[in-house]
Formats: structure tokens, C-alpha cells, sequence
């Protein structure tokens, strides 16, 4: 038996609207709100359409206040709707620390489990738009150290459909992190119908066999293209490897990749003390360590706030960068 | 603003009733209050004793504002919400919170956030005035729902000066939620008395900034506290939307046990204020000039608290170790691998030791 | 509300002057302001052409806002220190701001926040609200030190809902620091309206909850802005504490370049009040009334800005591009050993591909 | 020509009371600030006798209100002065998250170096006080993926005077992390008069041969106490590492010890993942991979919130799990 599956090109912008109609037609619990998600559907239109065709009621838009919009959700979450909140970019997701950190991600345990906070909370993020300064910090580390939450970032149109949809239907509070440079830059085919990926699962996107490369998000453009570049100028076969989420990381992934290649290089946009590839060195370090054939090598941000963007191409690793480092993993 | 906001008042400090005031109360409800006060106040000095003795951690008393937190409570129905902070165990335990979770509390124990299945009570709210965004948002899914269930939150005046207030009460107004928002002004957030708190002479009127109903009443007058917030919840439950309230009240002990109040006030103006604005003692008054009270009422009540705060406390005492799997249970709704494995490691090496 | 906040107006829509209102403001004065608003305006515009030629990125107009903006920078002094947002740029040129600079920041570049010298203007605030504490903080220092100086920050209808417009107010007015808080409401935050953002039918309103002095201004009528702020700015000097000032007024254009305002309201809403509450017309239609307008007067000062403008701009575009040393250079008084090797390596790999 | 210092013997209460005072004295820029700091002199005693001392001008008790007491230093420290603003509790710390993150990191940088904001926040952290929920967090790592930012954490009196001010004297904002199971668990003899300990040093609190143990704050008292029974159980030589600054670290003293020992462990009270952990296991890779001869350990907090404190003494590293980390590094 065969079954077809329609599909349609999407970008990553239709694929998380997509998304979001679907769970709002199938759960009359869920909710979307935050600042602009509304009647102007969104600042880059994710829930463009929404409002019309639910209502003020299920997509809201809510006065300019992160912390306001968090913990109303908390109570929301709490008392049996599935709140999808935005946040306009996750550099304005600070005034909002202290609701996500002793709040959304605690009151399951608070409670031992009588209230939960079953939510979801968007924000675009990264460099690379050419925004104003805030508007591209890459902060998944902060949310990475933050018991009870779980932290996602899609790269395309697939996987963000199938993984917001899948944060929605988790039980428990997720980041989803939406790369901004990915929102238009490219489109898969993608499912009309609903589906989800399972989170903490990381996708293999180019087997290899010399050495292991991990990214997420924007990210994984730079890396395509510097894998596909040292490929042909070396005589070297890379594995890059999306997390896709970055807690719980899939350590099962890394290990195994590492196993095979004996050698692992992380690329990330921020900062690179106190960066997510630090977490991924330790669960090499963990698993992997008599395998390892060269020190575990980083592309990351400067230890520099992310710059006002006529430096921001200096600031993001670039294709150049990530060679550079492949070769010496290589060639240690 | 002192004007715009009279202490309202239903009896007065030498128990006599406000003649200006419709009340509907009965005697009968007044001496439900009065056990319900006395039940509070005697677990509180019970359990500073218990504190003193080793018997539970640091404690946070609240003697002095039974009558706030009662008369609050009482206003409550079944199925309403309630977000107390650490200091309102007053108003749990008159909600229906279980007096041996309430002690647990003070164990350490996560069981001390955990009222009886159907009562809605979240667990005491740490970090100041977050919880009133929280109350915002059941009283939203309520109204979507379409119920009449509301939320009461509490809150002190310190907590007036958080973002999360400001938040809380903007989201209310603008939603229309059906909230309360029960502010219990004991004149001290910690050491820092009202005035270091804020320059507005009310709290009452932070109301105003959100064309929100708000109102002042004598937090120590339990029938004021009960009318006034009867009537909040009344409001909301039909729609009308949100309230805040200041009663006016005094804690008459430290901020904790662990807190020594003679640093930073005179601790006379409590020995003054038992005898003069004392919640419990003015319905005493109160009854003896209705000719409704006995000392006989009165004793009988205080043995039946007595036997039913022994009993919590020997269940409190009695109750099983915190058991390691508290740790990791319901951090996530499945524990993640990274816990699994921390957990194994640590019976591992337990296991070695034993 | 409305009654107790009503909009304070020195020249009215037509250009006629407010009988009721006692104002010293000279013809001159008014004659600066209209050179200034002119001034503001004319950079606007073109800052909105650049950004279509791709000269400039997202840009963030504020045609219509001038006289709230120019009429309260003015009312400042040497020395006094100014919080802008984003979207202020007609104050900060007012109170000394360089053009050029004005300019760079479209482009990225962190000149862009730099005042001249002796000019305290701190670089405009992105995350909203959050410039509200900083503005109490530098009023308080002044006042700590004894001078006369104030601050005076800017923030929009939609700041309103943050925490930090909450606190900053709560600290400015317990510490009686000299900060004027002067709201710009345009009546929306990107799409959202006002009556989105807050239930309140004012902003001035929201002073009551400080027992803080408030008002609520034409921000339309540059005279009326300026006295008032001018009001709040002499009491903050004198040691009266701090003021918050909502001015109504209306942006016509977009949030930003990248936004498309049809989505959310009619458009047609600005092409009226450009026929009628415009803020430079207003003062057009006084000075003729006044006899004090001359066509070749105002084409004349059309001509000087145009030349300053042109001059700014050249400046911008040749301005050296950035040098990759801003990304680390003021991270830390001394960078860190992690910022030095990241950069050493950086170079390195870019010499080695160059 | 010798010098003869006056020395007494205080607590870490005291040397940080000592180091408030003497920085008071000295600069009428100096600020203290916070809730309950001035009349009651801190819930700890920490500012005990400066509100007396100082006066109300100079040592000042807020409204009870984190973004605001952070905020409002900005400015201060922007407009000349060098406020030291508490933290009752580093839990309480998250509604200043975005001053922090925003302002305070950044307004060096977005001012081209006009405006500075030399200030100090400082905030008693860490379990096995038997405090209430959030109270006991020690969330360190946040701070150290926040450029613009230092983070030190004494964990001795003699340390924290030296270090406190040295922070107050830095030109850039420093968290002062003060571990408060250290602030009268010991007594160091501690100079009477002004000194100052360079931030970004490790100290070596003992010296030793076959594993390196890097800890900071209250841990090192569990790892002192692992340390010294495991050198009597097993053939094994420790060298014990404070780090006393989370960034930047001292990236030299790491790298000579493990480059000594061969091994490395890492304690400290944090969940593990996304811990200070991970970026010491960075840095220990980037300078020393080919001297390990293990992989490198942690004994760190479990990732969950840090329990009530029934079960606070479960979550804390023990010694007992320190040495079986030790043991399992050298046998490996
Ligand atoms: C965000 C936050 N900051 C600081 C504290 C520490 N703290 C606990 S209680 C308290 C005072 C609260 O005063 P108030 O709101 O008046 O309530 P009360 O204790 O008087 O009932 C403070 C500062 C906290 N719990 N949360
Ligand atoms: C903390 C924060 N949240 C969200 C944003 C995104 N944002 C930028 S401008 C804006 C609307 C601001 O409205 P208002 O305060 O009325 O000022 P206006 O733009 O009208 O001048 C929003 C939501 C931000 N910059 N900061
Ligand atoms: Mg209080
Ligand atoms: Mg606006």
C-alpha cells in the first residue's frame, strides 16, 4: 500500500504559519498572541492570515510587555490553553528572564506535577538582516542552562512545520527559535497535512567521513556551502549534522558521528565562551573521547555583543572561517 | 489621594459598627470569622514555636493580618483561583489548603505547594509579584472559557514596586479579566518601610493608571475586608472586570524568623497595635457588645484548633522522608536524558558508599 | 480621565492663540521653532528617499512628531541629558546631534549613537521602555552632585506597558530626582493601537499612581510642548521632583520603512491631519495671521537646510567605512584574552584568503 | 626593608563589609544600593554600620524593584558615580536580565566608549543554606555568555575583600557572586588595610600531581574535603584549582596544570549542562588536548531547578561523588 503525501514548496515563514493554522484549527485551546501577531500579522507575516480566520479571541495582540505576555501564558498554560507566544525577536525576550526561568519552566515541579505550563514560545533570531542592534542576538546558550525547558531551532521549511508542531503538542515549555535569515532564503516541499519530528532529534544533512560538523539554524548555510567548497578542494569527506534542538541535545548523534569520523568542528553565530559548542564538546568529551583524533575545533561569534550591521559580516562565521578550521582538524 | 481613598471600615477598633454601612453579615458569619482567624493565628504562633525549636525551617508569619487574608478568602468560591505568596497561609489554609502541607512548606517539602485536588491554589509565589501576571492569565482563560470562576491574587506593598505589578494590572484592564488583585499593605517590605517604597500615599490609586476599579480598605476590619472583596469578585464574576485593592494592615512580628524587625523599627507600635487595631480582638468586641460571645464559645474553639494543629503536626512529623525521585519528577513531564543519566550516576555511587 | 487630563493647547489648529493662556513666547521664538521643525522634517524626508536608493537601510520616520519632539529638546539646556529612542531624531538634532552621525546610524554604524562632545545625549534605546531608569539614574546623580542639570527622556504610547517604565517612574518620583518623562503618543506601537496597549483613556493619568506632577499636551502645538515641558524642566531644576508629560500627536507614516501601515489602519487618517493638525502648518498659519510670514522667508530657510542636508549626507557617503577594530574595541576598557585570539584568528584567516 | 601588614581574622561577611567600607571611605563616587542595604545593613549583615557610617546619601535602600535598582546605576555609573548595587539573591537577579544584558554590558561599546558603566552588582548565590526555592540558585554561567560583563566568585574573606575591590575599581560592570554557605563557614587572616587581587587570576589552593580539580566558590570546601580523603585512600596526588573569575578565566592557569597533571575535573553546584563546566572543558581542549589522558570529568548539579531544601543536600555535589570522579579519571 502506497499512500501520497501532498506537498507544496514552502518557505520557512509559510512552513510556521502553516503550522500554527493547523494547530489552531485542530485545538480550539491553542492560542497565538504577542505584539503585532494580530491584525498586522506578524512583523515578517508568520501569523499572517491567522486573526481572520480565528478571531481576536484565539490570536491576540497583546500590549508591548514580554513579561506581561509570559506570565499570562504561564496562567493561561496553567488552566488548560496552549499559549503560543511571540516574542518579537529574541533579543526582546529579557524583560520576560524571570517568568521563563523561575516560572514557566518550574511550576510543573512546584506543583509535583497538578500544574503544568504547556506552551510555546517564538522568536526570531540571528544576524545577518541587517537589523538594528538587540534585534540579532544569538542567546539558545542562556535558554540551554534553564531546567524544564526545551529549546528548538528549525533551519527549513520541513522541519520548522514539523517541529513547531511537534512543540506545540509537547507537554512541556518549548523555545522555538526561528533563524530570520532562514525565513525566506529557501524552500522545501513540504507536507500540506499535519506532522510532526521529534524533538531532540538531530538530522544528518551530508554523511562524511572525515570529520563532523554540528550546526543549527542560519548556521547551516555558511556550512553547506564551506563543506561543499573544502570538498571539492580537498580530498576530504565532511558530515554536517543539524541539531535542530539544542536541549536535550541528541547525544546519541554526536557520538555516533564522532565514532565514525574521529574529528568534530561546531559552528555557531554566538559568542563562543559560554556558546552552546561548549555543551557539545562536553558530550564529545563524554562519549567520544578515544576517538577523537585532533582537538574538537569552533567557528563561532566574537566574545563581542553582535555588531551594528555594517560589521555583521565580519561578525558571522564565515564560509572562509569554517575551511580554515576543517583544514587544520584535518591536518592536525 | 488620602481623600480620594478612605480606609473603609465596617467595625471599628472598639467593635462597633460603622453606621454609614449597609452590612448584611450575620453573627453568625462574624464568629465564622473569628474561628477562622483564630484557627490562623494559632497556627502561626505554633509555628514560630515549631520554628524555634528545630522542628521546621525558617518561617514567614503573618500575625496581624488574619483578618486581610481571611476575610479575602472567604470571599472565594469553589473552582476560584488563588495566588498567595509566602506570607498568606492565612488564606490558603481559609481556602482549604491542608494545614500538614502548609507545615510541610516549611520542611522544605515540595508536598507544602500542593493543595487538595480541586482546589485551586497556586503553589506561594518566591520571587515578588511575579505571580500577578499569573493571576491575569487564569482569569483570562477563564472569561474565554466563558465561566464565572475569578482569581484572587495577594501581594504586599514591596511587591507594588515590580515591573510584574505594573504588567499584571495592564493586562487585566485591558483584557477585562475577572482578577483581583488583593494588595496587603503591612507597611514593611522587609526593612524598607512605605515611604522608601513609593511616593504615592495609597495603593489604592496605582488604580487609577489603568482605569482599573481600586479601593482602600482597613485591612485589620474583617467584615470591611470581606464586603470589599465580595463585591471585587462579585464585579468580576459578572464581567466587569478587574480590582484592585489595598487593605491597610501591620505584621506584628519580624519578616521572618530569620529577620530581627528591632533593627529597623520600634517594635512597640505592635505591642501597641494588639491592643488597639488587632483583628482578633475587635470582633471579641464586637460579640461581647452584640452580647454574642462566651468565654466558653471562645475556649472550646481554641481546644478544637488546638487538637487539629496537633494532629497536622504529628502527620507533618510523621510523614515520609522527601524521596530522591522528588529531585527529577516533573522538571519535564518525561525526565530527559541528561537527568537520567546524572541520577544513575549518583545511585551508583550512594549505592557504593551503603 | 479625559475631564482631569484635558489637552493643553496654546495655538490651535487654525493658528489662533489659546485666549485663556498667558505664553511669553516671542515671534522669533516661534519663528525659530518653525525653522527648526522645518529643519527636522526636511531630514525626514530625505532620510526616507535615501533609504529607497539603498543609501541608507530600515529607517524610522517621525513626520508629524516634530513638535513634540522640537518643542521639548528646546526647552532643555547645556548640560542636560536627553534619552532618545529610535524614532527621536528631531530632538537629538535640536539639542545638538550631529547630522551625519544622525545619518551613519541608518547605516549601521555605531557613530550613529555619538553625540558632539559636551552634548549628553546617550545612544537611542532599542529595548523599549529600559531608557526610563537610566534617566532617573543620571537625574539622580545630578542631584546628588547638587547641580541644576535634569534629564529628560523620550518613550512612546506603547512603553507604557513595560516594567520598565513602571520602575523608572517609581525611582524617579521616591528619590524626587529631576526627570522629565515625556511621552510621545502617537496612538500606536507598530499595528497596535492604544486601546490595545491600555485600558486607560490617558497616558498623563498614569502620573496619579506616583502622586507625580502630570500633564497631557497638544503635541501637535510646539508652543504648548514647549511650556509645558519648559514647566516640568524648571520645577525638576528647582528641586520639585520629576513630571510626566503625555503629548498626543500622530506619526503619518510607516513604524519603519520595513513596515506597511495599511495592514493596520487607514491611511487616509494622516493625509487629513496633514490638512489639519500638522504641526508645521500650524505655525504657518499663525506667523500669517501674525504678519510675520514671508514666502521668500521660508523658502529661504528651505534653502539652508536643503544645503545642510546635502553637506550631511556627502559626510555620511564618505565617510571611512567601519573598521573591524569597532567590533571589539569599547567591548571591555582592556579586551579579553578570548576577544584578542578571536579576532587574531580572524585576521588571520582573512590575510591568508586576501 | 620589610613591611609589617596589619592582619585580622574575619569571615567573608567581614571581608566584604571591610572592602564596602574601605571603598566608601576612600571615593565619594562609591554608591551602595539595594534592598534592605541601608537601615537594616543587608539581610546577610553585608552592609552592617555603612548606613550609620555613610549616610542615606551614600548607602541606600530602594523600592523593591531589580530592573530598576540596575537601571538606575546605569545612569549613575553613566553620570560619574560607581554604584555597587545588591542582589538580595542571585535568584532574584532575572527582572534586571535585560538592564544587564542590554545596558550595563553594552553602553561602553554603543557609546564608542563615552558613556561607561563601572558598577558592581553583587548577590549572595548557591545551595546548603536550607533557603526557599530560587534563593539557592547558582546560575553563573548565564553571566559569562554576556560580553561586556566580569564575573568573579570568592570563595574565602581574604579573596573577597581583595577582589570586591578590585571589581569596584574596574572600569567595567562586574558580578560579584558571593557563595553563601563561605560567608561565615571560615575565617582567613585578611590585611586591614586596602588591597587588590587581579581579576581574571586563578589561585592554586593546592598544589598536586596527578589530577587537576577546578572549582570555584562554596564547592571548593566539598573539594578540599574530597580532595584530602581521597590522597589518603588511594596513591593520588590533587591539584586543586579556585578559578575565583568565571571571564574572563585563566585560561594560562589551566592550561599549566593539566598540561602537569594530565586529568582534569571540574566541580561545580550548577546543573551540568550549559554549565561553566563545558566552557573549562573548551578551554582545556583548545590548549591541552594532547596532554589528556583521560577524558575530562564534571561532578556538577543535576539539570533540574535546585530542589527545596529537603533535598538540597542530594543535589550538591558530595564528596563522596567527587572522589569517585577522581578515581574513575586516574583509573581510567
Ligand atoms: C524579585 C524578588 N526580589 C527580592 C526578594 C526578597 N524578598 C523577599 S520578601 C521581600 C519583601 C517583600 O515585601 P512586601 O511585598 O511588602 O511583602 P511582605 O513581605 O511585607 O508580605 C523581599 C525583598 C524576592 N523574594 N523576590
Ligand atoms: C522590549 C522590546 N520589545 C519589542 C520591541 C519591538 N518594537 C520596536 S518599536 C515597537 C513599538 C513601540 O511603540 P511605541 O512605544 O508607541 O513607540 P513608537 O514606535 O510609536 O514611537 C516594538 C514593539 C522592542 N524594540 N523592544
Ligand atoms: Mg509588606
Ligand atoms: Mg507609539
Amino acid at each position: 500500500m502506497t499512500t501520497t503525501v501532498q506537498t507544496k514548496s514552502m518557505t520557512m515563514i509559510q512552513g510556521i504559519n502553516d503550522a500554527l493554522r493547523i494547530m489552531l484549527e485542530e485545538d480550539e485551546n491553542v492560542l497565538v498572541l504577542g505584539q503585532d501577531v494580530g491584525v498586522n500579522g506578524g512583523v515578517f507575516r508568520a501569523t499572517e492570515g491567522l486573526y481572520n480566520q480565528f478571531g481576536s479571541e484565539r490570536v491576540i495582540d497583546t500590549p508591548l510587555a514580554e513579561s506581561g505576555i509570559i506570565g499570562t501564558s504561564i496562567g493561561m498554560a496553567a488552566n488548560g490553553f496552549r499559549p503560543i507566544a511571540e516574542m518579537q525577536f529574541l533579543g526582546f525576550i529579557y524583560p520576560a528572564f524571570n517568568q521563563i526561568m523561575t516560572h514557566a519552566t518550574r511550576i510543573r515541579q512546584r506543583s509535583m506535577g497538578r500544574y503544568t505550563a504547556p506552551m510555546v514560545i517564538r522568536a526570531p533570531f540571528g544576524a545577518g538582516v541587517r537589523a538594528p542592534e538587540i534585534h540579532s542576538d544569538s542567546v539558545e546558550a542562556l535558554f540551554t542552562h534553564m531546567p524544564g525547558l526545551k529549546v528548538v531551532v528549525p533551519a527549513n521549511a520541513y522541519d520548522a512545520k514539523g517541529l513547531l508542531i511537534a512543540s506545540i503538542e509537547d507537554p512541556d515549555p518549548v523555545l522555538f527559535l526561528e533563524p530570520m535569515r532562514c525565513y525566506r532564503s529557501s524552500r522545501t516541499d513540504v507536507p500540506e497535512e499535519k506532522y510532526t519530528i521529534k524533538l531532540g532529534k538531530a538530522a544528518v544533512r551530508k554523511e562524511g567521513e572525515d570529520i563532523s560538523v554540528f550546526t543549527w539554524g542560519a548556521m547551516t548555510i555558511e556550512t553547506m556551502k564551506a563543506v561543499e567548497e573544502i570538498e571539492k578542494e580537498e580530498n576530504a569527506s565532511c558530515e554536517v549534522i543539524d541539531l535542530r534542538t539544542l536541549y536535550p541535545m541528541d547525544k546519541e548523534a554526536i557520538a555516533a558521528s564522532v565514532q565514525k569520523t574521529g574529528r568534530a568542528l561546531i559552528i555557531h553565530e554566538a559568542p563562543a565562551s559560554g556558546g552552546v559548542s561548549s555543551e557539545v564538546m562536553a558530550v564529545i568529551n563524554d562519549t567520544s573521547f578515544l576517538y577523537l583524533r585532533s582537538p574538537v575545533e569552533r567557528v563561532c561569534g566574537f566574545d563581542t555583543p553582535v555588531p551594528v550591521y555594517s560589521l555583521e559580516n565580519e561578525y558571522i562565521p564565515s564560509p572562509e572561517k569554517i575551511k580554515h578550521a576543517i583544514r587544520r582538524c584535518i591536518n592536525f | 489621594m488620602l481623600d480620594q481613598f478612605p480606609m473603609q471600615q465596617i467595625i471599628n477598633e472598639e467593635g462597633n459598627v460603622n453606621p454609614e454601612v449597609q452590612t448584611d453579615l450575620s453573627i453568625e458569619q462574624i464568629k465564622r470569622f473569628y474561628y477562622l482567624m483564630l484557627r490562623a493565628r494559632m497556627l502561626d504562633k505554633k509555628s514560630v514555636n515549631l520554628q524555634r525549636q528545630g522542628r521546621i525551617g525558617t518561617y514567614v508569619q503573618y500575625e496581624g493580618q488574619e483578618a486581610a487574608q481571611v476575610g479575602s478568602a472567604a470571599a472565594l468560591e469553589e473552582g476560584d483561583w488563588m495566588f498567595p505568596t509566602y506570607r498568606d497561609h492565612a488564606a490558603t489554609l481559609t481556602f482549604g489548603h491542608s494545614m500538614r502541607n502548609l507545615l510541610l512548606n516549611w520542611r522544605g517539602r515540595l508536598e507544602g505547594g500542593l493543595p487538595p485536588e480541586g482546589v485551586n491554589i497556586f503553589p506561594p509565589a518566591i520571587p515578588i509579584a511575579s505571580q500577578l501576571p499569573h493571576a491575569a492569565g487564569t482569569a483570562w482563560a477563564e472569561k474565554k472559557r466563558g465561566t464565572d470562576r475569578v482569581s484572587l491574587v495577594y501581594f504586599g506593598d514591596g511587591a507594588t514596586s515590580e515591573g510584574d505589578f505594573h504588567e499584571g494590572l495592564n493586562f487585566a484592564s485591558v483584557f477585562q479579566v475577572p482578577a483581583v488583585f488583593f494588595n496587603q499593605n503591612n507597611g514593611y517590605a522587609i526593612s524598607v518601610p512605605m515611604k522608601k517604597q513609593m511616593h504615592a500615599k495609597t495603593i489604592a490609586q496605582k488604580g487609577l493608571g489603568y482605569d482599573m476599579e481600586c479601593a482602600r480598605v482597613d485591612g485589620n476590619d474583617v467584615a470591611a475586608v470581606y464586603t470589599a472583596v465580595k463585591e471585587a469578585v462579585q464585579r468580576a464574576r459578572s464581567g466587569g472586570g478587574p480590582t484592585l485593592l489595598e487593605a491597610v494592615t501591620w505584621r506584628y512580628g519580624a519578616h521572618t524568623t530569620a529577620d530581627d524587625p528591632t533593627k529597623y523599627r520600634d517594635q512597640s507600635e505592635s505591642d501597641k497595635r494588639r491592643e488597639t487595631t488587632d483583628p482578633l480582638l475587635r470582633l471579641e468586641r464586637y460579640l461581647k457588645l452584640e452580647e454574642a460571645w462566651t468565654d466558653a464559645w471562645a475556649s472550646s474553639l481554641e481546644e478544637e484548633i488546638n487538637d487539629e494543629i496537633e494532629k497536622a503536626i504529628e502527620e507533618m512529623e510523621n510523614y515520609p522522608e522527601a524521596d530522591i525521585s522528588q529531585l527529577f519528577d516533573h522538571v519535564y513531564d518525561v525526565p530527559t536524558w541528561t537527568v537520567q543519566e546524572q541520577i544513575e550516576e549518583h545511585l551508583a555511587v550512594k549505592g557504593r558508599k551503603a
